[in-house]
């Protein structure tokens, strides 16, 4: 089984393959391509998963080119990190791919999506299963290349080519970050092995300086790709593409990358206490930060998206607190419940066709699947206990306290709550009350969707509620047995800090979610009271702390102002410079030419003076041959 | 002072006088007549170097036919006898170059010599000159005569009237 | 038969002007067929070459030799023979470049289809530039190379100047005056190295400048004067590649010439200085390279820079392309900064790359043109409704052109980079700054063109099947040397480590 | 033997030459430019023939050069008088300093 694994993301390649040679078909039974082939990836996956858990990994290798003495190798590597990305990458992808199915219904474009989401998941799994640091890059920015079609795939959309810009040129700015680690690292290993490069970290071969650099610049990659603190402004946007593709690239795998690209190259991060510390730092600001901003957002995407960043920040709280498997942990879970949450989203707009949460309600008698199935999404992400965020987010949080990182550690409580709040504002905003929306003119009635939309839903609403149990204390640690056969030295010592920590915990998501009932169920506080309260803040909030237009008036404006300032040198000053000359040259021909009166014997003259002048020349230094 | 010596004195001077006739006389005729002196004059260097054919020759061409040519141009052109003078400037800039010119090479000359000489280039003259021409020298010699015709059939179609062609158009 | 290949190979363009001559000026559609059958020989005979190219051999191949001019100068030392041969020869290196030439061509053949006038002319033109770039190529003395070069720029001129755009007069003598600039500067050194070595031939040029500093003062060739002869070279070949600040005329061109000639003119005569920076610069001058490696890089570095700063608001889409053109060639010149074997790879592998992309994006222009009547960015979009294929391509190539993995650009940046790294960690970090800006400015300009509202056009018809073949094809080159780098690495690692034997690393 | 140095001839022949030269670039008549011309030939004969009977390979080469020198001179100033009778008829000059077409 092992040594087929290199199989698992063929299989999509060969869908995106054969879509798009199929891209012209009418039927929309080419859907079943793509999941079949999808499923055919998963079922591998889950056998390769099953297999490491029993025995070992493997790694095969071959040569793909040289240069010069050094080889650049190819190959793949089955560890078990990457053993369990596989199998939760193949299964979003193949419940997204099922759920597209209804989803994209009747859109004309509906065979390109499928070859797209293909790609994408070729992509991701060939990530995944990358031995070394180059291949990971490389697969990385084709990742980034499906999730830039799949956001502009309404390309009509002004809105839409503007977000999959913005979302490939950011997560660019971080790859740039990677690229520079990447090879840094490189010329201090001299190699793109994960095994070399590890050696080496553990030989103390490295300097400090080095290794904190180096860890830092594959950080500001990961950070590109899981929209943390200051890339994350691309994440929100890119909910301009379908929701289906929210759910799996920009919640569920593609985001998680950048936690998978810490978690592979721990031990490097671990050899460096600065670099640890910056992640956590990052992760936790980015928490407490989306956290905020989801607070007062309209559209219920974007809500999920800043919820998706400020999730990805508790992971990397957590691998940066030293929380190495409560960070791959919440990983696994999140992918879950945030998939869970998106898909519901999807069946909810599907349904109404709106995104404005303000123009939603009561849709919970109308939609007898979708609601109870977004409760579990909600309940899972606040860490309500008994579902899986609950588990996963308690482990994050005594890591953190275990690591001495009390700060954090209450940031993150304050953004648990934060987060139980915006998720059942969302809950309370669609589902309950009355029903807000205005009926336009020969729409159909809100209707649930297809089965083919809920079964998706079911599996992973299961799963958002059982995957907790994959690392209790309670019944047992599987997850961190299993990844301790992993490359990465786990850290010692009991993370599973003082018994009040669940309790603060809970209270807090308790507390979100009672305020979120006090004020959007029950009307017994006033909506705008915060509002009224602070209302600078708010407005800050907002408008999302107005980093956009941060951006936009440094960064953006500083780039174009410079370009066309360069434009300008270069018309007046380069080409000036030639125009010079070819002036000069004319003005000194014209001069020249007045010397020209027309007579030979002028003429004649001036060829006598040159003579002289060289025979002068010839008889004062005594000629050339001489 | 031998004998050759006051010869190539005195030709040398004769041919010398004429140039500079030639320059500072001002009625065209003149000058030509001036410069006859110095061509005959450098036929006799030409014999005191031993080349009594190419003295011969000199004194047919250049005394004969090129200043017979030149006398009919000057006549068939006459237009104003007395040569104007050119502009100051002008002849003081080119005196200048000349005399650098002639000061340089005037450098470089005076002391050349190879120390060889023939003495029996005199002995048969005109017979070695034939042989040569028609042995060694036979393609340039009857290229010679392809440049004549060319020369002679090129002056006539010049020099002739352009109204038999203004007639032919008509 | 091998002995004489190369020379076939490189005249095999003469017979398409041969057959053309008998072909009446009027007949568009035999013109425009023979044409490319004509580009389409030399394309056989290449890949004959390249079949009897034994790629694991060092050093030079089929190479061919005859006196050719010869004479003597009396001087204080004696007599000294100047002898000039008729030499060719392909290794690597050269090999590489005139396979790209030979497919290039043929696709710009095809791309020629929409040409409007004087078909038989601008054929002629066609193959008398095919000829002189691959015996550019195949060369391997200074006087045969030099007269290649300048057999270039005429037809070059011509093209630019009868089958441009409006202001095609302009940029055909601003082309001309540059490149002119640039070989005369070119020939100096040429005839300088040959006066004072007696050679011309590459091998033993570099051979003779190889030896110890005592034997080359017999020669009278000091140190100095080959630093001189360095820089002077190293100027002709910035013309041509062309180097900031001598850019403007190469941006010029490729606004103003017609497509087919731009893909063949950034595709491959861009190169030319490239490999003779390569072959000239690095080759014979090794340690005086090595000295001046940093000034490469920083040239390397602002070309990347200022290029891509210039793409990003230019409002012609060709205009873009252009100032993407210089700051790829920059990318060249950081790699042979690095002087290490991934540098040097990684600015081979640009030259060819890019050779690829921009020839597909060229082209892929040209056929906007056709249908739009205009290059300017805002009299598009969404292409992609109408002209799906056309749009994919493009978005394709664009994607290529930013380096995105699994395409050709993305080999050639990372192993320019990963050289420079090597050797100046800190430049190669602010060169970093380009890959995002090129990311930034190819995708407004791909985006601008596919995405978005529709716009009217006044055709609108997707790739016709002549147009698919070169967008294909290239296409079909860039995703190969992407995924499969080894069969160009391989081919070109005896000539490299050869070269970089010389500069001792 | 001959008395006369080498340098005695080609000094002759110098001024001779020089003084073509400064009629040639001087004078206003074209006829006379023309004959200044055939002086600055006749000079170079001399040398020539000079270098027939001194130098260090002697021979008849120097006076048969001359004798060709002779004939182009003769077809020269042919052709020449044939030019400056065809402008004489068309412009009614032959001074020089009004022959500046070439400025035009």
């Amino acid at each position: 089984m092992l040594q087929m694994s290199w199989l698992i993301p063929l299989f999509p390649l060969l869908s995106f393959i054969l879509l798009l040679l199929f891209r012209k078909s009418k039927s929309e039974s080419t859907a079943w391509i793509g999941v079949l082939l999808t499923g055919l990836s998963l079922v591998m996956s889950v056998g390769v998963c099953l297999a490491v858990w029993q025995g070992e990994g493997i790694k095969t290798e071959g040569t793909w080119f040289q240069i010069g003495e050094r080889a650049i190798t190819m190959g793949f590597e089955v560890n078990p990190l990457n053993a369990l990305m596989l199998v939760i990458v193949s299964l979003v992808s193949f419940l997204v791919h099922l759920y597209s199915k209804g989803y994209m219904h009747g859109d004309e474009r509906f065979g390109v999506f499928f070859a797209y989401l293909g790609l994408f998941s070729f992509a991701m799994l060939g990530l995944v299963l990358s031995p070394n640091l180059l291949q990971l890059y490389m697969f990385w920015e084709l990742v980034g290349l499906g999730s830039f079609l799949l956001i502009g795939f309404y390309y009509f959309k002004p809105e839409a080519k503007a977000a999959a810009k913005k979302a490939f040129v950011m997560t660019r700015i971080g790859d740039v970050g990677l690229f520079i680690g990447m090879v840094l690292l490189f010329w201090q290993v001299g190699s793109f092995e994960y095994d070399e490069i590890f050696a080496t970290v553990k030989n103390g071969d490295i300097s400090d300086g080095m290794l904190t650099l180096t860890a830092l610049c594959i950080f500001v990659g990961a950070v590109g790709k899981s929209g943390q603190l200051p890339l994350h402004t691309w994440l929100p946007d890119a909910m301009e593409g379908p929701t289906p593709v929210s759910a799996l690239i920009h919640a569920a795998t593609m985001v998680a990358a950048g936690v998978y690209l810490v978690a592979a190259m721990y031990p490097l991060f671990q050899a460096s206490e600065a670099a640890l510390t910056v992640v956590a730092v990052v992760g936790g600001l980015t928490a407490i930060f989306a956290a905020s901003i989801g607070l007062m957002q309209k559209d219920i995407k974007r809500v999920l998206a800043y919820s998706t960043v400020s999730q990805l920040g508790y992971m990397m709280l957590a691998l940066g607190a030293s929380g190495y498997v409560a960070g791959i942990f919440h990983l696994t879970t999140h992918a879950f419940f945030k998939a869970l949450l998106f898909l519901a989203a999807g069946s909810v707009i599907h349904a109404v066709h709106t995104q404005n949460i303000e123009e939603m309600g009561g849709l919970w008698k109308k939609l007898r699947l979708t609601g109870p199935l977004f409760l579990i999404g909600a309940l899972a992400i606040s860490g309500v206990p008994l579902l899986s965020g609950f588990f996963s987010k308690d482990e994050i949080l005594a890591s953190t306290y275990a690591d001495g990182k009390y700060g954090l550690f209450w940031l993150a409580v304050i953004a648990a709550f934060m987060t139980a709040f915006y998720m059942f504002r969302l809950f309370f905003l669609v589902f309950t009350g009355e029903a807000r929306q205005e009926k336009k003119d020969g729409q159909k009635d809100v209707h649930e969707s297809p089965s083919v939309m809920t079964f998706p839903m079911i599996v992973l609403g299961v799963l958002a509620v059982v995957a907790g149990y994959l690392n209790t204390t309670w019944f047992g640690t599987f997850l961190s047995d299993y990844l301790a056969r992993g490359p990465v030295e786990l850290p010692h010592g009991d993370h599973h800090g003082p018994v009040w920590i669940p309790l603060v915990a809970t209270l807090a998501s308790l507390l979100g979610i009672g305020l979120a009932y006090l004020i959007y169920q029950r009307g017994t506080l006033s909506r705008d009271w915060i509002t009224r309260s602070f209302p600078g803040l708010s407005d800050v909030i907002y408008n999302k702390w107005y980093i956009d237009e941060g951006y936009d008036q440094t960064v953006v404006k500083g780039t174009t102002g410079l370009s066309k300032l360069g434009a300008l040198f270069d018309r007046y000053v380069v080409e000036g410079l030639v125009t010079a000359v070819t002036t000069g040259v004319q003005r000194l021909g014209r001069i020249g030419s007045r010397l020209q009166n027309g007579q030979v014997q002028s003429y004649g003259t001036a060829a006598i003076f040159g003579i002289v002048i060289l025979l002068l020349i010839v008889a004062l230094t005594g000629g050339y041959f001489s | 002072m031998t004998g050759e010596m006051i010869a190539f004195f005195l030709l040398a001077l004769t041919a010398i006088t004429g140039g500079v006739l030639l320059i500072n006389l001002t009625n065209v005729v003149h000058m030509v007549v001036a410069l006859i002196f110095t061509f005959i004059a450098i036929a006799g260097i030409y014999i005191t170097l031993s080349a009594e054919f190419v003295a011969v020759v000199q004194v047919l061409i250049y005394s004969g036919a090129i200043t017979i040519i030149m006398l009919f141009g000057i006549m068939l052109t006459r237009h104003q006898e007395k040569e104007k003078r050119a502009p100051r400037l002008k002849m003081m800039l080119t005196g200048l170059a000349i005399g650098l010119f002639f000061l340089i090479m005037y450098g470089k000359i005076k002391d050349l010599n190879f120390g060889q000489q023939d003495a029996g280039l005199h002995i048969d003259n005109t017979k070695k000159i034939g042989v040569e021409l028609y042995s060694h020298y036979v393609i340039p010699f009857e290229l010679t005569s392809v440049l004549l015709l060319v020369a002679l059939i090129g002056s006539i179609i010049l020099a002739k009237r352009e109204d038999d062609e203004k007639e032919a158009k008509k | 038969m091998n002995t004489w290949l190369l020379s076939i190979l490189i005249f095999s363009p003469l017979l398409g002007v041969l057959v053309l001559m008998f072909i009446p000026s009027h007949d568009e559609k035999s013109i425009k067929w023979l044409g490319v059958l004509g580009t389409l020989f030399p394309l056989g005979i290449a890949l004959v070459v390249l079949s009897a190219f034994n790629i694991a051999e060092e050093g030079l191949q089929l190479a061919e030799r005859f006196s050719w001019i010869s004479y003597e100068v009396f001087q204080s030392k004696g007599e000294v023979k100047y002898p000039i041969f008729y030499e060719v020869g392909v290794n690597g290196l050269s090999m590489v470049l005139i396979l790209l030439t030979a497919v290039v061509s043929v696709l710009a053949a095809i791309a020629s289809f929409s040409i409007k006038q004087n078909w038989k002319s601008y054929f002629i033109l066609f193959f008398l530039l095919e000829m002189g770039m691959l015996g550019v190529f195949a060369a391997q003395n200074l006087f045969l190379f030099f007269i290649f070069f300048e057999i270039t720029l005429i037809p070059m001129f011509f093209l630019i100047g009868r089958w441009g755009y409006l202001e095609r007069e302009k940029a055909a003598y601003s082309f001309l005056i540059y490149n002119g600039v640039g070989s005369a500067i070119l020939l100096i050194v040429f005839v300088a190295l040959f006066m004072k070595t007696g050679t011309m031939n590459f091998e033993q040029l570099a051979y003779t400048l190889s030896l110890p500093q005592a034997e080359l003062n017999q020669l009278f060739i000091t140190k100095g004067f080959k630093m001189g002869m360095l820089i002077a070279l190293l100027i002709a070949f910035a013309v041509k590649l062309p180097v900031f600040p001598l850019h403007s005329w190469m941006v010029r061109v490729h606004v103003q010439a017609p497509p087919a000639i731009v893909m063949i003119h950034s595709g491959i005569l861009l190169k030319i200085g490239a490999y003779g920076v390569i072959v000239f610069g690095a080759g014979m001058f090794p340690e005086q390279f090595k000295s001046l490696a940093f000034i490469i890089g920083l040239f390397g570095v602002i070309n990347l820079l200022y290029g891509a700063f210039l793409a990003l608001t230019q409002t012609d889409v060709k205009r873009v392309l252009a100032y993407s053109s210089v700051s790829h060639m920059g990318i060249v010149l950081i790699g042979l900064a690095a002087v290490n074997e991934s540098g040097m790879t990684g600015a081979v592998f640009q030259v060819v790359s890019h050779g690829l992309i921009s020839a597909l994006l060229f082209f892929l222009v040209g056929a906007l043109y056709d249908r739009a009547g205009s290059s300017e960015l805002s009299a598009f979009g969404g292409v992609a409704k109408r002209m799906p294929i056309l749009a994919g391509i493009f978005l394709a190539g664009g994607l290529a052109s930013l380096g995105l993995p699994g395409m050709s650009g993305f080999i050639s940046e990372f192993m320019a980079f990963l050289g420079l790294f090597e050797k100046m960690p800190v430049l190669a970090a602010v060169g970093t700054l380009g890959l995002i800006l090129t990311a930034v400015y190819v995708l407004r300009a791909v985006l601008a063109i596919t995405f978005g509202a529709e716009k009217d056009l006044h055709k609108a018809d997707d790739l016709s099947s002549s147009e698919r073949i070169p967008a294909f094809v290239l296409l079909a080159a860039i995703l190969f040397i992407g995924i499969y780098p080894a069969w160009l690495s391989d081919m070109l690692r005896p000539t490299l480590d050869a070269i970089l034997l010389g500069l001792g690393g | 033997m001959s008395s006369v140095p080498l340098a005695a001839y080609l000094m002759l022949a110098l001024i001779l030459f020089c003084i073509g030269l400064f009629g040639a670039l001087t004078k206003r008549n074209a006829v006379i430019v023309l004959i200044s011309i055939e002086l600055m030939l006749n000079a170079v004969n001399i040398n020539l023939v000079a270098f027939a009977k001194y130098s260090i390979n002697p021979g008849m080469t120097g006076q048969i050069f001359s004798l060709f020198t002779i004939t182009v001179a003769a077809a020269e100033a042919a052709v020449g008088l044939a030019i400056l009778i065809a402008l004489y008829r068309n412009r009614q000059t032959v001074n020089v300093d009004e022959m500046d077409t070439m400025k035009r």
